[in-house]
């Protein structure tokens, strides 16, 4: 007894499992996560400049907001960020999005490219689109 | 002495891929070549050595039963321990395969007033059991770089093993537990010592792998955050067969990434292969019916015997003196 | 999925409740529990008298809508039982059930059919506090009762613990019954599943602004440091006679009354 | 008694060497393999050892009744009568603890010259090797009995069922 | 007297055992652990290859030349022929579940004695010369060369497992030691290491029918004598008729049964029992055997055993065959005589004649266990009992391995007891039912000369039957199997004394209400029967059975 076909109908099971990332992407065009800074306020700005340079915002954004969040709710430090002359609330509703108004080019263009799903916007008003 | 080698092997590896990134710069080879080709051996190999035991008949019906046979109606069938249909048997085996129902019955002796006594002993299974799942959990999880968009399934995952809310970015609990379940399975080896004395560096070569490949996804997740987007584009590129390298993805992503391509080219030739020899175990995939429907034996062939007639007449006399009657007088 | 967390959480704390661990339960250290006692180093202890003699009932009909229009708090959730879904962060109640202790046949008739103003006590020795499993509770230097809806997982035992009622749980999405026309895009909304409660308004605080129905209240309310002798809190105080809520519970409570009657006390 | 007290204090270092001792009689590749399972015993043979041992020199301190004693003694010695020692062998881990104990509080012993009280202790100890030495002889009566058993069931029956036998019986 | 420590050495021990892993620790040959070395008659009598004088202690085995050829090609031939040989060389992750599972291990601490490592004996082998990674990294990917003593080792370890398939049970992949075991006998076989107390059955059975090598004379007077016992207890006469062209049903039984106490009283119990319903059956003595030392040789021989039964039944014209109670006959019945000799299509789907029940789980094969067969019949009223008869036994029950665990027949003894007996009492959980002990002394091992073994190896099950004897007094252990009943005698005598052993069918027969009986004074041992026979002093003998 070789029970080769439920041998080969396993095979193919395994094989259907371990190669779906190859065929569910053949020919499929590899879009890429580009974050729109293209916002007014941005435009109007002299000097493009965040709190932080791009590419540690890039990597430790979610760190600066939580940080950020403790020292607000949790120390009661509401106090200003000055950096190159410019005031920046410590908030992601008044602070980050006071320049990144444009939540779904920015925010969610590489959140939803990497799978992330943050629940900063479940409390938090983006203010985009009359959206609450 | 095959714990402290496999240790050495994996650290090897491990300096092998940073030097090979980090100084002779060969990102092709360790992002592009190398990946592809560990998954060819893989899928080819588990493919070939599955094919290869299906080329062994299986002889005999010879399931080991667990539970009550099937027979008189008013007797509790246990269905599932010694199935007698194809469904029981498929029972038997998910709960095998998902729940490690073999493992679960584990006891350990003990000795109480001098005699060996019996007690309950669910740390492998529980052990294993957590291994596995969130192994697997990390595998499914890590789909969302290698499908654009991420299916909703994948975010959904991926939002439950997050689901305690730990940090930013949040905690994924199965790459912890998993780390943690392995270590716990490698200080069984250490530890115990039935386990360590039976233990090849087989065993532990795995196990170590298996941790590095999964502290390196901590490191590249909380500590030393690697470009999440360039290794997307990087990750979509292998499955797209459009391969690119970028630049600022750090040099752990490739030590991950190696890692994972060794115990892919790795897979097929060792004890790894349980994953396929589990579906294929003869003493767990038969039904408990050959007393109901005839096995057959393919390379079956006719064996010398000792005949009736042959038996008769080395003791015709000795049984007609019996009174035993005879077929030739 | 943060309200799935959240509901498995609350289930894990009944669980706990059930199984006796009752408020021993509580991760505090005994410096953070005892937090209430001593005044804080800033010497700052925010509080409030409410000056019932200033107050009608159109009052505080503008100072509720004042506060939930500044917090995003949604005033009516007409879902079954919305007794139970109310978010209450400044609401009214009649005096027997403001002051029960207090209770006297004798009262002016006036008296008891008034709507006195509620919101959370900011308490001296919060018992939300004492019972918050997270620390998601919290008593900030000021003197402010610091409610942190990121940490909240829902428990709902700083509900049980507070006996002023101050504190409301989102069982529905609040964002769907919000008033678009009152809505505050600079303040975040919750989710459902945290419990929230008034916050003696601290982002208005920092920008020198008083809290939203102090503002609103045509000085019918006094804000400002308990903990300095020459605010004018401290001077209204010091003249009048106030009462707080519930006292025997040695809460001590941040929010004062003047209930009135000084024509005849004289 | 003096030399109790110490031998109290000396509890877990004399059991863990006793022990060790023990298993230095097993065949070599088990003795390494039970060796290494140092103070938590995954396997009832050294499980049993350890508690019997344990047993008994409690029993040694405390003192017991000759009930219990042979009980705990018992269980190692039925177990070590079908594992591959010679009488002595069998029996000499009662041997060891004498000398466990001299080599222990050697010290003790000088100083505070306990030898008397050693001497009782060490009386005691044979009684737990007479006692011991008898198991082993019992167990090992009883293997050559269970063997020879089983011979002479073979021939009893053999002859039993024979013509010639039965005729005897019907005529009884 | 080497392990002696002199005082001086005391103060030096060394508690640092040396390193050696089990590759590197040939085994030492301890007497009364190991059976005799096969006596070439016996080989040769059934066409085993190498047949000579040998003892397993002799440094020389006189191995054929070219034994390594021999051993890889049989190895070679066996990963093709049977999957799960292949499947458990390759797919063992060395967890360690089955380690403490076998009786063996439990008995003895030697850590060969662990399946796993019993297995890795020979997969250490398998992966040096089948896997390239053997191949190639030899020890470091647990590869070792085939040796001489490597093939010793194999000898005094695979003839130190009961093929019992515990260690089955709590492996997570199934991985089966008894399959292993039982390749590796077969391998060992192909060299003519056989072991005598198994070669003598397997040649007596070949030549005549049954392992005790009773001829057909033997066998009938046997019976005949069993016959006299019952018609002496019970004052009927029972006449059962032998290779009967006709009869409807062929009884097959091990033949240790006829022969040996108490299995004898259980055979008495079968007479009396299939006397009683009038069924029409007859014995052979041409397949005077239902157990098959072949099973403990190699499949090959296995099957020509096996043969006879079917033979027997087709010449014989019967319907269906009933066989009798027994272990690794079962596991031989139920998994592999339909395979080997089948299919059966000249006999009938068995129905009992008595209550019309289709055995409808035996439709292929056409042979049905006695349990079954009698369970069905006490589920349809058709037997009478005085169960009081049984009174003075308080019963536990042994689950005989091969049937629990090849078959899984555990609620038919059961009932069959609770209907017989009134005290019956369990062992715990983890060492009834699937998790049985081994008597320690099946697949052949059940020899005088390794007496040690087998009370070593008995141990845990001794050890279950202690507890229950001083929990509920229990002294009598019922069993379904012909090798527990010769072997579990002496174990019960030296771990449990006090503890007597017997068949489901002896109680059965015991308390067997018959038509025409005379007043039972007697069990089925000859043994007064407490409180029968002087009806005034009844309570004070039912206190002293009790005992």
């Amino acid at each position: 007894m070789y029970n080769g076909g439920k041998i080969i109908l396993g095979l193919i099971i395994f094989l259907a499992l371990a190669a779906f990332p190859f065929y569910s992407n053949l020919g499929g065009s590899a879009k890429k996560a580009m974050p729109s800074l293209d916002t007014p306020v941005i435009q109007q700005l002299a000097v493009k400049e965040c709190v932080k340079p791009g590419e540690y915002m890039k990597r430790e954004h979610m760190k600066v907001l939580d940080q950020w969040r403790d020292e607000v709710v949790r120390e009661g430090k509401r106090e200003k960020i000055l950096v190159g002359g410019r005031e920046f609330e410590k908030s992601l509703q008044n602070g980050c999005m006071a320049c990144h108004s444009n939540k779904e080019q920015f925010c969610a263009e590489c959140h939803g490219y990497a799978g992330v799903k943050p629940y900063c916007w479940d409390c938090h008003l983006s203010g985009e689109g009359g959206q609450i | 002495m095959g714990m402290l080698f496999s240790l050495f092997m994996v650290a090897a590896l491990i300096v092998v891929a940073y030097a090979g990134v980090a100084v002779v710069n060969m990102q092709n080879l360790f992002g592009v070549v190398i990946p592809y080709a560990a998954i060819a051996i893989f899928l080819a190999g588990v493919i070939l050595k599955v094919l290869k035991w299906s080329r062994s008949p299986v002889p005999f019906h010879i399931p080991t039963t667990c539970g009550q046979q099937k027979s008189l109606p008013w007797i509790k069938h246990s269905s599932t321990d010694n199935p007698q249909t194809t469904g029981g048997v498929i029972m038997r085996m998910a709960l095998e395969i998902f729940l490690f129902r073999s493992l679960f019955r584990n006891i350990k002796s003990e000795v109480t007033d001098g005699r060996a006594t019996y007690g309950s002993d669910k740390l492998l299974w529980l052990g294993g059991l957590a291994f596995h799942l969130t192994f697997f959990t990390v595998l499914i999880r890590h789909l969302r770089f290698f499908a654009e968009p991420v299916p909703a399934m994948i975010n959904t995952i991926d939002a439950l093993d997050g689901f305690m809310q730990i940090g930013v970015p949040h905690l994924l609990m199965s790459g912890v537990i998993l780390v943690a379940a392995a270590a716990y399975l490698l200080w069984r080896r250490v530890g115990i010592s039935q386990v360590k004395y039976i233990s090849l560096a087989a065993d532990y070569f795995p196990l170590f792998l298996i941790i590095s490949i999964g502290l390196t996804g901590i490191i590249m997740r909380y500590f030393a955050k690697v470009d999440i987007v360039s290794v997307k584009k990087m990750t979509m590129g292998l499955v797209s067969l459009n391969p690119v390298v970028l630049s600022g993805v750090g040099s752990i992503f490739y030590i991950h990434m190696f890692l994972i391509s060794v115990l892919l080219i790795y897979f097929p030739f060792s004890k790894l292969m349980h994953m396929g020899g589990v579906f294929l175990s003869p003493t767990r995939n038969l039904s408990n019916n050959s007393r109901e429907k005839r096995h057959v034996n393919p390379w079956d062939y006719p064996v010398k015997v000792h005949t009736y007639e042959q038996y008769e007449d080395e003791f015709r006399e000795k049984m007609k003196e019996a009174g035993i009657p005879v077929e030739k007088e | 999925m943060s309200m799935d967390r959240r509901k498995f959480l609350k289930m894990a704390g009944i669980a706990g409740i059930g199984l006796g661990l009752g408020s021993d339960f509580i991760l505090m250290s005994p410096a953070e529990a005892s937090s209430g006692k001593g005044l804080p180093s800033s010497g700052e202890r925010l509080g409030m008298v409410i000056d019932m003699r200033k107050l009608t009932n159109a009052d505080l009909a503008r100072m509720i809508d004042a506060c939930h229009s500044a917090h995003n708090v949604p005033t009516l959730i007409p879902e079954k039982n919305d007794v139970k879904n109310e978010i209450k962060w400044l609401w009214t109640d009649t005096y027997d059930h403001t002051f029960p202790e207090q209770i006297n046949d004798y009262h002016p008739r006036a008296l008891k059919e008034k709507s006195f103003p509620l919101l959370c006590n900011h308490c001296d020795h919060p018992p939300c506090v004492r019972v918050c499993p997270t620390k998601a509770t919290f008593k900030a230097k000021n003197g402010i009762v610091v409610q942190d809806p990121h940490r909240c997982i829902g428990c709902r035992f700083c509900m049980a613990g507070c006996p002023y009622g101050s504190r409301s749980f989102n069982y529905v999405d609040p964002r769907l019954y919000l008033d678009p026309a009152k809505k505050n895009p600079a303040f975040p909304t919750r989710t459902m599943g945290v419990v929230e409660k008034c916050t003696f308004c601290p982002e208005r605080l920092v920008k020198g602004q008083l809290p939203a129905c102090v503002e609103a209240s045509n000085g019918g309310m006094i804000f400002g440091n308990l903990a300095d002798s020459h605010s004018e809190v401290r001077r209204v105080l010091n003249t009048h006679f106030t009462l707080r809520r519930k006292p025997a519970l040695g809460t001590m409570p941040s929010v004062f009354y003047i209930i009135g009657g000084e024509d005849y006390a004289g | 008694m003096k030399i109790k007290s110490l031998l109290l204090d000396e509890k877990p270092t004399v059991l863990k060497k006793w022990f060790d001792l023990i298993l230095d009689t097993y065949p070599s590749e088990t003795s390494d393999f039970l060796k290494r399972q140092d103070n938590n015993p995954a396997d009832p043979v050294s499980q049993i050892i350890h508690a019997g041992i344990e047993g008994l020199y409690d029993g040694l301190i405390h003192g017991i009744d000759s009930d219990t004693m042979h009980a705990q003694l018992d269980s190692i010695v039925r177990v070590r009568a079908i594992q591959d020692f010679t009488a002595s062998e069998a029996i000499n881990f009662i041997f060891h603890l004498k000398k466990l104990i001299r080599a222990e509080l050697e010290q003790d012993i000088r100083e505070q010259d306990l030898y008397e009280e050693l001497l009782a202790i060490e009386s005691d100890i044979d009684g737990m090797i007479n006692m011991a030495f008898d198991i082993y002889m019992a167990c090992r009566e009883k293997i050559y009995e269970l063997k020879a058993n089983e011979m002479r069931n073979w021939t009893y029956r053999a002859v039993k069922h024979s013509k010639a036998y039965r005729e005897v019986k019907a005529d009884r | 007297m080497e392990n002696e420590q002199k005082p001086e050495e005391l103060a030096n021990i060394d508690f640092n055992p040396p390193e050696t892993g089990w590759m590197d620790t040939p085994p030492e040959f301890k007497k009364g652990i190991f059976c005799y070395g096969s006596r070439p008659s016996y080989l040769e009598a059934v066409g085993f290859p190498n047949a000579r004088e040998w003892k397993p202690t002799d440094e020389d085995w006189k191995l054929p030349d070219n034994w390594k050829e021999i051993v890889l090609e049989g190895m070679k031939e066996r990963l093709e022929k049977y999957r799960s040989f292949k499947i458990f060389m390759d797919i063992c992750v060395r967890c360690g579940a089955c380690a403490d599972k076998c009786h063996f291990y439990i008995g003895s601490g030697d850590p060969k004695n662990m399946p796993v490592l019993r297995a890795e004996l020979i997969r250490s082998v398998y992966r040096r010369y089948f896997t390239t990674a053997g191949k190639m990294f030899g020890k470091l990917a647990g590869a070792r060369d085939l040796t001489e003593d490597v093939i010793k080792e194999w000898w005094y370890y695979f003839y130190q497992c009961t093929e019992c398939r515990r260690c089955s049970v709590f492996c997570p992949y199934g991985i089966d030691q008894a399959e292993i075991t039982m390749v590796g006998r077969e391998i060992l076989n192909l060299l003519g290491t056989q072991t005598d107390w198994i070669g003598g059955p397997v040649a007596n059975c070949y030549q005549k029918g049954n392992h005790l090598g009773l001829e057909p004379h033997a066998i009938t007077s046997n019976i005949e004598y069993l016959c006299d016992d019952i018609e002496e207890i019970t004052g009927i006469t029972v006449e059962p008729s032998f290779n009967r062209k006709g009869a409807e049903i062929l009884f097959v039984t091990p033949s240790g049964d006829l022969f040996g106490d108490p299995g004898t009283y259980t055979a008495m119990g079968y007479l009396m029992l299939l006397h009683e319903l009038g069924l029409d059956y007859t014995w052979s003595t041409y397949a005077s055997e239902g157990g098959n030392f072949g099973f403990f040789t190699s499949m090959d021989m296995a099957k020509r055993l096996n043969y006879k039964i079917y033979a027997e039944a087709k010449r014989l014209g019967v319907k269906w065959i009933l066989g009798g109670e027994c272990g690794h006959m079962w596991r031989v019945l139920n998994q592999y005589m339909d395979t080997w000799n089948g299919p059966a299509d000249f006999l009938e789907e068995p129905v009992s004649p008595i209550t019309g029940t289709k055995f409808e789980n035996a439709k292929s094969t056409k042979m049905v266990h006695i349990t079954e067969f009698t369970a069905d019949l006490i589920k349809h009223n058709k037997l009478q009992f005085d169960k009081s008869r049984n009174d003075h036994l308080n019963i536990t029950f042994h689950d005989s391995c091969n049937t629990a665990r090849g078959m899984g027949i555990f609620e038919e003894p059961r009932y069959i007891i609770r209907n017989t007996c009134n005290n019956f009492f369990e062992m715990s959980d983890d060492e009834t039912r699937e998790k049985t002990f081994c008597c320690g002394s099946g697949s052949g091992l059940n020899a005088g000369e390794n007496m040690e073994l087998r009370m070593r190896g008995g141990m845990p099950r001794g050890h279950a039957v202690k507890k229950v004897q001083e929990k509920y007094g229990v002294n009598m252990l019922a069993n379904i199997c012909a090798i527990d009943r010769a072997v579990l005698p002496p174990l019960m005598d030296y771990w449990a004394p006090g503890v007597d052993v017997c068949g489901t069918h002896e109680l059965l027969a015991n308390a067997l209400i018959m038509k025409g009986e005379i007043k039972r004074t007697q069990d089925l041992r000859l043994e007064d029967l407490p409180g029968v026979e002087d009806d005034d002093d009844d309570e004070e003998n039912n206190e002293e059975g009790e005992e």
